[in-house]
């Protein structure tokens, strides 16, 4: 359902992605794993539009999208978690989770987001950001769900996290899978990424370098590590 | 110690982003922070140069207490930072950023009647830093125009041409390519030479070769510390890195 | 960062140099000789000016204050005390000054759009205060028949031609001094400041001070222009104080090109005589200066010797100049 | 001088807040959005007042659809600009649309000059408020409370309009991160027309507010303008909380200035905005460089 | 590349295209008249182009030449500028070759203009200018003040409404020379008429809201309302005089009126108050006919000062005509102590001693709109007073020329 052929892209004059090419099927759970400033966030940002300078083709659904502007490829049901997770400080816990419009059948009624994250439920009309790390992570992964997306892009959702917290957004990738929802993640944690994925892309400045399975990503752990620069 | 940082906290609204943070840095040494992305390691750059104000906790440097100090007095007492962004000055070119750095320890930077020449004393030891950078080819060109690798050394050497008796560089290798790596940490290591080094960095490769000491940030906090090895077989920074999704 | 082109190439700055004396001496021939002399103080206005824009990135809309405030002091000592020029026209610049280092301690300390909102709020509050002292300044009829005062012993500067020279030489000295102040190594650091501010604090450069001299610099040059206007004029009025004039100055300097010292030299005639002329053929002067401003703005972003340089530096290194800017 | 004298003074202070508290809102919610300030806000204000004067000569139209239609009309000009021209300079420094709006501001007062001269346009009192009523101290004129209450009414609208409402939502969210906020399915730049439509519209709302009390003349808004920057700058561009407050006490302030030693009535806005600055240099409620 | 060329050419084009109008000048030598005021500010509409048409007018009255010579008529705007004002004074003079130089509203641009023109020994006539300044202290052999003055205005509209019984005067004074001046004749003129000045407030000019000083005035009670201001502070303070209710309860004084300050509010908010003009167009079938033939021309009605300059220029024609030379010195001899009647000067003359016109002027009263039966037909008159009780005695003149 997702074609990227030959995306370039640059961040100011600084060419960032150098011919990115990659495939996401429908339903999967494809990871893009790499070290810091090797292009994964900056494909996802080309994804969403939200980086307008770039070259190459993006095809959502067959229908090339690398021109429209990002609030359209939005609401083709692209849903994007971004590194930071975007909660606005000046926005109150329920707006932020219902600031994007609802663009797919597949939404998640509040309810369903209450159930699954009471504390969201509890906090809703204190502001975002007054959320833990992990709240605000279930708060941003929320809002992406409940637009209902078809593709969901989710930017190194455990960064920072406790365990006990990345256990439950791990549970929550395999929830949405089991919905139906395709993801593209982003991370630099590989023993997680492997438990979440179906197939993992690795890159190095820019490019993709190899294409690997969930049993490969497993054994050549180490060497990954390595590789990843940890 | 050339460098202590105690109790440090720098507050964001209702935001840690540092947390009580202690730093001891012994004269000569060279140190990394290390932490995963948000850990609060360039904010505690920007509180250690000055460019933040503590929320709470004090500074010294060299006898000095630099806590409610500006940003450029601080730079002055040879507290002297980089920046993880380059571009130094963009449209200035590379002997000329090189040698307003160096005109930064001499009057003639405020005296707005001499003539042009009156900073051409400083080509020659402009020249020299240039050289010793391996920028001297790219001298005349403006700073905009040079590749990015060749910026990053630019930027070293900016923050050399002030003789700093401690350095902070952030993330000096961020965003190159492998190849331009190597040269780099040469460079830094060369700095190094009967200097402080204080250095945020990402890759643990540069940080492995450079640093004999290693902080390690979490949360504002820092949650571990000791040599390379120490610290790379920590379980609490592992866990810190990768998540920990087995424990 | 407000656009400008990057430092002159030498041969280019000696054409330029060349261009603007020669227009200079070539002027009270083919204009008026009142005309040519506004042209050439306003040249100096506006090259003073610039030396804060271009040099600094500090948008000043409250020049006027040096301008008006200078030509108010050199009109009191002409008019009350008879003082002769030179006196005159330095205890001018040194009110200037000092009004510029009183207001630029307190604008300073904010930039970008803060600044221009705060000069401007300040010099419209001159005006208002030499409206209030009307005993002093002469309120809304300014200060009136202030003869020409006496150049050095025995030499009235009653001959509208030998002032507009005099004149003149002051603008070549006071666009002379802006050269050398942005060639000096304080413009070196002026421009480092204005590139990247918080690299050139971290190499120890208290920033705010480079600014503030910059500006206190800039509000002398713009004093000297001030003074010669109540010279040349024989008055002076709240009009040199009024944010309007402030506004012109931006508006001469956009057009000539901000950043390059030489851009306002041509940019004040083009607005002056447009404006001279529209005056005996429209009503409507500034519909026309406006929209013509405007377009600047919005496609000529450098200026028309801005354009100049810009394309004359990318002609030769086609492959290195940055887009946009 | 009697209390309750003052106390009228200081009431008819709140009457000049009210246009002080409109005009600064305006700019606060366009600068808050697009980082400019509209150097044109004044032309917008004049217009405003125009708009009253043209829908009732040729329209026929009353004061209360002056009030709605005006504000609309000079709205859908400023969008027009911003599509046009401030769009343009968008990715520039907000100084450039400083500029440019500083030339708009030229261009639209010489051209109304064009067409309604400069002595000025009749503009009657609205008939239902045409009176005044005895205050106890002294009469006042009815208008001068129904435009303290309209412009309060107003601000408080709007103020709950960004603070409490989905659409609300959705400008601070633009406002504080615009690039991820279009990523989440609002169209930022439609957001910002509106935005910067929404805050001429209110400049023009003054002005409406203005021509029953004020000579219309197409110079009318240039000098209001820099009083107005001058009472952003003691408010500092910080909240719409804040600019509405500033607005209404800078009224105040300026209104017992001008009765206790009125020579300083221009001077002291400007006098006051020196002391501020002097004391907190970003306002009275601005932030700290740097975080905005 | 391109664009700098498109930059520089519009640059070069746009200065020399403008910069090569002819300049006027030629073998035949024609007489040449100018007028110099305001045609994009806040007087554009008192005087302005209306000015620059009447000006036309008494030229072609005249019959388009004088000692045979043709007569010719520039115009500029001054913009409000004394500056602008004063370079184009000069570049008129001494470039162009004008002879004489009109109108100029504006104190301060008058002043500065008349500075150029005692400089350049050019004439100069003021009418919409009303400071005394012109004909007391910054008097000069050149310059005519042709019209009115604050004296003029002070010892009519003063004198009559503290006469019937206005004695009480809270005045309220834009400060600048042309208040401070509008008020030391009028609080004089009320004095001798045996009224006293309760109160003062100084305004800072200009200025749009009055509230603050109404309120005061009103907590004082005054009969009458004195408005030391002119243009836009006097049509401001009208209307919030208006506003406040205070118009029916006493009266106003209004310093300096014109008809197109009464058209800006229409007439309702000024009517029933007291005013004093050098002429006005409904005034007897002369004024009439001479407006008539000014509306055909123009489509507009006259204000008085535009039928002050039509007089102006047809009286500088005649002396030259008189002088049979356009030199300076010898006009102004023809016209110091001249004796004539027109269509806007009756029972005129030029007062050798200060270059004032001296002529009769009208107090009138403003009518209500229901009065109004067509455009401009603002005013009733009151009262003809005769120059010599008009303006400032010959014993008060303190100018030397």
């Amino acid at each position: 359902m997702l074609e990227v052929r030959e995306l370039h892209a640059w961040y100011d004059e600084s060419h960032a992605l150098h011919g990115v090419g990659l495939d996401v099927g429908k339903g999967e759970v494809v990871t893009l794993v790499g070290r810091n400033g090797a292009g994964k966030s900056t494909t996802l940002k080309s994804i969403v539009g939200i980086i307008r300078k770039k070259r190459g083709s993006i095809r959502l659904h067959d229908e090339p999208i690398e021109r429209q502007p990002s609030h359209r490829i939005a609401r083709m049901g692209v849903a994007f978690v971004p590194e930071e997770r975007g909660i606005y400080a000046g926005l109150s816990v329920m707006e932020n989770l219902t600031l994007p419009p609802v663009v797919g059948a597949s939404a998640w009624p509040l309810e369903r987001i209450f159930a699954l994250f009471p504390r969201l439920r509890e906090r809703a009309r204190s502001p975002g950001t007054t959320l833990s790390g992990g709240e605000q992570q279930m708060l941003a992964i929320a809002r992406a769900l409940r637009t209902g997306p078809s593709l969901l892009l989710l930017d190194e959702p455990t960064e920072g996290l406790a365990p006990s917290i990345v256990k439950a957004i791990r549970d929550l990738i395999l929830e949405i899978k089991r919905d139906g929802i395709t993801v593209l993640l982003v991370s630099q944690n590989v023993r997680f990424a492997a438990k979440v994925s179906d197939r993992h892309y690795l890159m190095v400045n820019g490019r993709i370098v190899e294409s690997l399975a969930n049993a490969q990503v497993i054994d050549r752990e180490h060497e990954l590590l390595e590789y990843l620069g940890v | 110690m050339l460098l202590t940082a105690t109790r440090l906290v720098k507050e964001f609204a209702g935001f840690r982003a540092v947390d009580g943070v202690d730093l001891r840095v012994p004269a000569g040494a060279t140190l990394a922070i290390i932490g995963p992305n948000g850990a609060g390691k360039t904010t505690l750059f920007n509180l250690l140069s000055g460019f933040v104000k503590p929320s709470a906790g004090s500074i010294a440097f060299n006898g000095n207490d630099i806590t409610e100090l500006d940003a450029a007095s601080v730079a002055r007492l040879g507290l002297v930072r980089s920046f993880q962004i380059t571009s130094v000055f963009p449209h200035v070119s590379v002997r000329d950023n090189v040698k307003i750095a160096l005109l930064a320890k001499h009057p003639q930077a405020r005296s707005f009647w001499d003539s042009a020449s009156a900073a051409d004393f400083l080509d020659e030891p402009a020249d020299a830093l240039l050289d010793k950078l391996r920028l001297s080819a790219h001298a005349d060109r403006l700073a905009a125009e040079l590749p990015y690798g060749r910026k990053r050394a630019l930027e070293l050497a900016v923050t050399l041409a002030l003789d700093p008796l401690l350095l902070l560089l952030d993330e000096p290798t961020s965003g190159l390519g492998t190849e331009d790596v190597d040269p780099i940490i040469e460079l830094v290591a060369e700095a190094a030479q009967g200097r402080t080094v204080v250095l945020v960095e990402h890759n643990m490769n540069v940080v492995e070769r450079l640093a004999q000491h290693v902080v390690v940030l979490q949360y504002g906090k820092v949650i571990c510390e000791g040599s390379y090895a120490s610290v790379h077989d920590d379980a609490r920074v592992v866990e810190a890195y990768l998540g920990g999704i087995d424990a | 960062m407000i656009a400008r082109a990057a430092a002159l190439d030498r041969r280019i700055a000696l054409a330029l140099a060349l261009g603007a004396l020669a227009l200079g001496l070539l002027l009270p021939h083919v204009l008026y000789v009142g005309l040519a002399t506004d042209i050439v103080i306003w040249a100096l206005f506006a090259a003073a000016f610039d030396l804060l824009l271009g040099y600094t990135g500090l948008l000043s809309f409250g020049h006027a204050m040096f301008f008006g405030g200078a030509s108010y002091v050199a009109g009191l000592l002409i008019l009350r005390a008879h003082w002769s020029f030179f006196p005159a026209v330095a205890a001018a610049v040194l009110a200037a000054t000092a009004i510029a280092a009183l207001v630029g301690a307190i604008a300073i300390r904010r930039q970008g759009i803060y600044f221009a909102m705060i000069t401007l709020a300040f010099g419209q509050m001159l005006y208002f205060l030499a409206n209030q002292f009307g005993d002093w300044t002469g309120g809304q009829d300014g200060l009136q028949n202030v003869q020409r005062p006496t150049l050095i012993a025995g030499i009235r500067l009653d001959n509208d031609t030998l002032l507009y020279y005099i004149a003149l030489a002051a603008a070549v000295l006071g666009v002379a001094s802006v050269l050398r102040v942005v060639n000096s190594p304080f413009g070196r650091v002026l421009s480092a400041i204005r590139e990247n501010e918080p690299r050139a604090t971290s190499l120890g450069y208290r920033t705010s001070a480079y600014k503030l001299v910059a500006f206190v610099l800039s509000g002398a040059l713009a004093g000297l222009a001030g003074a010669l206007f109540v010279i040349a004029h024989r008055f002076t009025s709240l009009d040199t104080l009024d944010w309007h004039t402030s506004g012109e100055v931006v508006i001469m300097t956009v057009l000539g090109g901000i950043g390059t010292v030489f851009g306002p030299l041509f940019g004040a005639p083009f607005y002056l005589i447009i404006n001279d002329r529209l005056s005996t053929l429209t009503t409507s002067p500034g519909l026309v200066l406006g929209i013509i401003f405007i377009i600047v703005v919005s496609v000529f972003r450098r200026g028309m010797i801005g354009e100049l340089v810009y394309a004359l530096r990318r002609r030769r290194h086609v492959e290195h100049v940055a887009p946009g800017a | 001088m009697g209390a309750g004298y003052l106390a009228l003074q200081i009431f008819n202070g709140l009457v000049s807040g009210a246009y002080f508290a409109l005009l600064s809102l305006g700019l606060a919610i366009i600068f808050g959005m697009m980082r400019i300030v509209n150097f044109a806000h004044g032309a917008m204000y004049m217009l405003g007042a125009f708009g009253a004067y043209l829908a009732a000569k040729y329209l026929g139209l009353p004061f209360w659809w002056a009030l709605v239609l005006a504000p609309v009309a000079v709205g859908l000009l400023g969008a027009l600009f911003e599509r046009t021209l401030i769009r343009r300079l968008m990715p520039l420094d907000p100084l450039y649309n400083l500029l440019l709006t500083f030339g708009l501001a030229l261009v639209i007062e010489d051209f109304m000059k064009l067409f309604f001269g400069t002595q000025g346009t009749p503009y009657a009192m609205p008939a239902g408020l045409s009176g005044v009523i005895d205050l106890g101290i002294t009469v006042y004129p009815i208008y001068r409370l129904a435009v303290i209450a309209i412009s309060t009414l107003v601000c408080l609208a709007v103020w709950f309009a960004i603070e409490k409402t989905p659409l609300g939502a959705k400008i601070r969210a633009a406002t504080e991160n615009p690039q991820l906020t279009e990523a989440f399915g609002i169209d930022v730049s439609r957001l910002t027309t509106f935005v910067f439509a929404f805050g001429v519209g209110l400049a023009g709302l003054a002005g409406v507010l203005a021509a029953p009390t004020t000579n219309v003349t197409p110079v009318m808004g240039s000098d209001i303008i820099i009083t107005t920057f001058a009472v952003v700058v003691i408010g500092g561009m910080g909240s719409i909380k804040g600019s509405i407050f500033t607005g209404f006490i800078v009224g105040i302030i300026a209104a017992l200035g001008a009765v206790l030693y009125p020579p300083i009535a221009n001077t002291l806005i400007f006098l006051l905005m020196a002391a501020v600055l002097i004391v907190r240099p970003t306002g009275l409620f601005g932030a700290p460089e740097g975080q905005r | 590349m391109k664009r700098a060329v498109v930059a520089i050419g519009a640059f070069v084009l746009c200065t020399s295209m403008t910069a090569a109008m002819p300049a006027p000048a030629g073998a035949e030598n024609p007489v040449i008249i100018a007028v110099v005021n305001d045609q994009s500010k806040v007087y554009a509409d008192l005087s302005g182009q209306g000015t620059v048409a009447a000006v036309h007018m008494a030229v072609e009255d005249y019959g388009g030449a004088v000692l045979g010579r043709s007569i010719k008529v520039l115009s500029v705007d001054h913009q409000n500028d004394p500056a602008l004002g004063a370079n184009k004074a000069h570049e008129l003079y001494e470039q162009d070759h004008v002879d004489a130089i009109f109108d100029v509203p504006t104190s301060s641009v008058a002043l500065a203009v008349a500075g150029v023109a005692g400089a350049d020994h050019k004439i100069l006539f003021v009418t919409t200018g009303g400071t005394d300044a012109l004909n007391m202290g910054q008097c000069n052999k050149y310059t005519f003040h042709y019209g009115y003055d604050t004296y003029a205005l002070a010892q009519n509209t003063g004198k009559l409404i503290t006469e019937q019984g206005g004695k009480r005067w809270y005045m309220i004074t834009a400060n600048y020379a042309f208040g401070q001046s509008m008020l030391a004749n009028f609080s004089n003129a009320v004095k001798s008429a045996g009224g006293e000045v309760i109160h003062n407030d100084m305004v800072p000019f200009p200025n749009t809201d009055f509230s603050s000083y109404l309120i005061n005035a009103q907590a004082m009670n005054p009969q009458v309302i004195g408005l030391m201001n002119a243009g836009d502070d006097t049509v401001n303070a009208m209307k919030q005089i208006n506003e406040f209710g205070i118009k029916k309860r006493m009266e106003v004084g209004i310093g300096l009126l014109f008809e197109s300050d009464i058209a800006a509010l229409g007439p309702d908010y000024w009517s029933g108050s007291t005013i004093t003009v050098g002429s006005y167009w409904n005034l007897d079938d002369k004024t009439r006919a001479w407006a008539a033939r000014y509306k055909k021309r123009t489509g507009k009605m006259p204000t008085w000062v535009m039928m002050g300059n039509y007089s102006a220029v047809t009286q500088y024609l005649d002396a030259v005509a008189r002088a049979k030379t356009d030199d300076a010195d010898a006009v102004v001899k023809q016209l110091e102590g001249y004796k004539f009647e027109d269509v806007f000067a009756r029972h005129a003359y030029i007062r050798a001693q200060d270059h004032l016109l001296i002529h009769d002027m009208y107090v009138a009263k403003i009518k209500p709109a229901s009065q109004v039966k067509e455009p401009y037909d603002f005013l009733q008159i009151v009262k003809t007073v005769p120059g010599e009780d008009s303006y400032r005695p010959l014993s008060a003149v303190t100018c030397h020329l």
